[in-house]
């Protein structure tokens, strides 16, 4: 009879029937991810959106993420569709086009030194990466563990999509959650590698920039920096768009799009795809667990990379520069450049670190980039 | 694709390597950069520049030749008749709301054409 | 010779040596869609780009929604590609976003009793399918048709665009005019199914609803609907994920972006090549006049099953509740809810009903999403 | 596919009755949850949501700890200079009408550096 | 051993050891570009985002429009993505959108006869065509090429891409050029073609025209452009659609998203996506100088056009009528009616020429699309 | 494809005539239709229309139709608690200063339920 026909039908479509622990797991982490990102604020714009893809993808039967079977008209899941902007990487650079236009490199133009210390901060990369090795993961896998160091989260898809796409739901989740635990993973760090005197040191005034050298500022690195590594043209390139339509004056409309409609749709988009991608099967496994492990040690070691440096360049200095503003070189704009001003407060209260921790917080960006640029070279 | 440790080693002491080279030729460059422009910036290409300079500063000088017609059309489409030159809509909503009352003209009779920022 | 060959090619390719009558017709029928948007104001954001879509698609060898030539590099239509869109159900979802973003639950959170209201407003999509089975459409046809009765434009275009594609534009056209009719369909079955001392009940205040509720409210809904009913995923899971933006209050950019920009670029897609799917061979036939005379059907019965559903409200409660707020439960947000007010507010001056009856309303719209998702199980 | 009229009515009865059902158990769901937030948020979650409060919610006490670096800078992007706490752009440009004109100082003399909302 | 191995892979991969003169040379005309476009504000909004695509797609082995490879799950790169909007058509008719929105027609609409300056100003489009094909291009090439003299970047960019794509970014940028040199190609022509007394003639006053007449323009000029000439749908049809949504006052926020966020996402990708299709092989070939001087042309026998016939216009209205708003027939809106306006007050400090410059200006973005449209249906 | 330069000759000349052609219909639609309309619209359509005029236009006169239930709350969407019928919402903050400075209530104690344009 059609009554009973239907009625199974029903249940047979019906998640309860088919729903497994595993996904229920994966549905508290989704919970927990949503808490994190609501009451704890932790990078709620990607955090948000991510938890909700996990859940989405979790709950059974729903076949968002199916590809459209083969030889037919039916279509695929909403977010199969959705996801192709990830799978062929890009929504992370449509995001660096907007931060690169929300972005001042003006206090990195004014003292370029902070490029040292954004380089020293990608230690953690190449840490993370070795200790992945040992683990046992394959060198596309350790090398996309190990950007979690670079905290910066759109390097870190774009990179992961590329080399080790089953690991992306972890390594971007690690990614936003160590960056919006910086303000605790930081300050004990600081304190035990840098003395007080050093905390406490003032330094200069940054110079004013001219207009002429905020403009060439971003031609000159997209050019430099593609030829160098060609790999990295997609995440370059449209950060320094993005950062040229800003400085130039002359397109306002597009600064502004890029800054708010184009980031946020490419936003909403990405993180509900990523989320999803976090399926039961794939995301419960030891692996996840060591990832979340090896992204504590690569945000670790990028910090006391920059602090190490800091100090060199304290001495090289004679004393001019607060090594403190070498952690805020892990980028993680600006939460990095706010703990080396909160911290440098602590020491002295008349200490204002913070444009002077920009400089080396933009640079890490770019550090970030150059990093797996080169990673992408060795093993994409 | 399989290495060994001592290659991982190596690729990354190797990487730190290129990465901090890459940083280093680009403080390199861009010191280079800094002192051409300002050497050459002092002398002759600074007027041609500060035409581009943001309409958003509004307390910088504005120079008359920064309002083109191009700035001026832009602002009126959100705006209607009034033409904003060189001042951002807010500013121009207080200066109104200040006119009107000092006046003791209500606003739906008051007319206002343009308002543009002084130059000093 | 040269001249006379171009003559003839541009003879050729003119509309005017290929117009049927019954193009004719179409292009009339669209300049009276455009009247109704423009000057009556129904649901013109909707209407008026569904009309010149029509418009477009009847004027001939134009070519807008052509597919592009097999085996050959020339593209397809305009169109053609906007559509696609439409034909994967991306769109409806996308404007499912940004509903959940501008809806406020409040009121049915307060009171959650409005969702049998928003249940028994589903009638109408249940009788207008039978009717139209009766009629001889399958049984695809005849869901998509009842779908008008939910009173949702979106879930209505999502499902037909999965069950009974060469419907969609006469579905797509009687479901939002006659959400655009409302005012005048509502009240004579208000005043005929319900006494005057039913219509002057005051209702009480509703409670206040805390930040806490608000937030768990569209994650509990996405659970438990997409474990109940999978089909329903991208409309229940998109509009919660909007309202989670709305509500969790630490994404308002990505909130602002879901109302603004991406809702209203896809709305300019999803109407134009809606109405481009109204080829003239297509749409005027009998069944298109059936479509419409069973929509008023299908809206009508949700009416009455709101009101019904609201009488047998009013005596479980004691007289509580007013009946009114029963017909709100067609979703139509926000229409249906200030025809009851103002017919609470005919009956008895002091009757402020509006905000009892945004309760049943939002209801409405998730019932229309679960009655779609069954329909998708059943005939999917 | 085609099927009887009687095997679609009840199709259509048993739809209805999973609508009927799906929201029922909604309203359960929606109905314990309230309870279950209503008491335990009676107790402690209430201060950490409250923090989550948003922002738009002017007329709302304001607790400090709302005002997280993070607010601070979102606004700032497009108010330059000016620091907004627990205020909209709108009301702060009232205010800063409002100030300007009584203490008769032209609003290009004035200086804002933030606004805050009083805590009740 | 790995390291050596490394140090090659990263070699390789450096476009130092793969950039040849040619593509220096591309680079060094990017620079003049992002110059014009920034300093000289020659329309930034496209000219800056082309040239930063000619510096992204010469700088060696970045592959950003590689295509995906055959037979392989890697990604193609980021450019070839977004260049597929241009492929395919969709983006110029996205752009046409937004300028209907930000259109006014009335003034063409007070003053139909707008419309003959608007055709005779498209001459330059069949001169530049006729003495392009005298130069060995072909048919398609040489339509691709006259349609600069139409002054309309969207239009010249559809048109280019589907009978000679192969020399897109050369058209575009002449394009966008000469309507930024406007201002000075202009005048010369203008004195040399008219008498000062011509030139001092005051126009009267434009009659009001009704919210009705608004509503009925675009409606009618659709009907009648895409009947005669069905190919110029995806133009004209667009172009209108966005001149409904602005004057029919009921969508406003459809109208706000196709004038900000909507256009401007597509000039991002359109801009940087045709300025990466300027590879240095196929643009550095004396060809690219023949069609910046034949661009030239275009645009000088455009104005001539249009300025001829203004004064036969002068003559038969008695002299009412300035022959001087015959030049802003070239479209190039609002630039060309704005040259108009200064050379009126020029011969006549008491001219005010602008508002009756716009009739022939926006009625020259008609005529262009309709150029197009027969140029399309003879070679398409 | 390649043609002769006659042919190309030809076919310019075709063409020029073409695009003159076209829009010579056009002036001819026009005018047709601004001379049917503005005969029609003088009897009956022009009060109909006049409910569409822009809501933008606060200078002209509005007629209370205008105010439907769809424009209130469009715009209450983004102003919270306070309608506003045909009137901008930056007037409307002019407004609200000017009559808290003028009534020296402050405006966290000030009340506004709706803004209307006078009919005139
Ligand atoms: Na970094
Ligand atoms: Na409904
Ligand atoms: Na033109």
């Amino acid at each position: 009879m059609m009554f009973v026909d239907a009625l199974q039908t029903i249940w047979r479509n019906s998640g309860f029937s088919a729903i497994t622990w595993q996904q229920c797991v994966m549905i508290g982490i989704a919970f927990v991810l949503i808490y994190l990102a609501i009451v704890k604020k932790f990078e709620p714009l990607l955090l948000l959106t991510i938890a909700f893809g996990v859940l989405l993808a979790n709950l059974p039967l729903a076949g968002l993420m199916n590809e459209p079977p083969a030889g037919s008209d039916e279509p695929g899941g909403l977010l199969y569709y959705l996801y192709l902007g990830v799978k062929k990487g890009i929504y992370p650079s449509l995001i660096f086009l907007g931060i690169g236009a929300m972005t001042d490199f003006g206090p990195l133009i004014a003292r370029p030194s902070g490029l040292f210390l954004g380089a020293a901060a990608q230690l953690g990369i190449f840490s993370a990466f070795l200790i992945a090795l040992a683990l046992g993961f394959t060198p596309q896998e350790a090398a996309s563990i190990g950007i979690i160091g670079g905290a910066d989260g759109p390097t870190a898809i774009f990179l992961t999509t590329r080399l080790a796409p089953e690991l992306l739901p972890a390594i971007a989740i690690a990614a936003y959650s160590y960056m919006a635990l910086i303000p605790m993973i930081q300050p004990p760090l600081m304190r035990l590698l840098t003395t007080k005197k050093e905390r406490e040191v003032k330094m200069e005034q940054l110079r004013e920039v001219t207009k002429l050298e905020r403009i060439c500022f971003p031609i000159a690195v997209t050019v430099f920096c593609i030829l160098l590594l060609p790999s990295v043209a997609p995440l370059i390139g449209m950060l320094m768009l993005g950062n040229l339509f800003r400085e130039s004056g002359v397109v306002e409309r597009l600064s502004e799009t890029a800054q708010n409609a184009l980031i946020n749709i490419v936003t909403i988009f990405l993180g509900v795809t990523v989320g999803a991608t976090a399926r039961a099967d794939r995301f419960l496994s030891p692996d996840t667990l060591k990832i979340i492990a090896l992204g504590l040690i690569a945000f670790a070691f990028s910090t006391v990379g920059g602090l190490l440096f800091g100090k060199i360049m304290y001495w090289l200095s004679g004393g001019k520069i607060n090594p403190l503003i070498g952690s805020a070189g892990v980028s993680a704009v600006p939460m990095a450049a706010r703990v080396s001003q909160i911290e440098g407060q602590k020491a002295n209260p008349s200490n204002y670190l913070l444009m002077h921790a920009m400089g080396p917080n933009v640079a890490g960006v770019i550090g970030s980039a150059v990093a797996a640029g080169i990673l992408l070279a060795l093993f994409g | 694709m399989s290495i060994s440790m001592l290659d991982g080693l190596l690729i990354a002491v190797f990487s730190m390597t290129v990465v901090f080279s890459v940083l280093c030729i680009l403080y390199l460059v861009i010191t280079a950069l800094s002192k051409t422009l300002n050497k050459v910036g002092m002398a002759s290409a600074s007027n041609a520049v500060k035409q581009a300079d943001k309409q958003t500063e509004v307390t910088a000088p504005a120079p008359a030749a920064a309002a083109t017609d191009k700035d001026i059309n832009t602002v009126s489409i959100s705006t209607g008749e009034l033409k904003l030159i060189n001042v951002d809509e807010k500013t121009a909503a207080l200066i109104m709301a200040i006119v009107s009352h000092e006046s003791q003209i209500p606003l739906s009779e008051l007319c206002f054409k343009s308002i543009r920022a002084l130059e000093e």
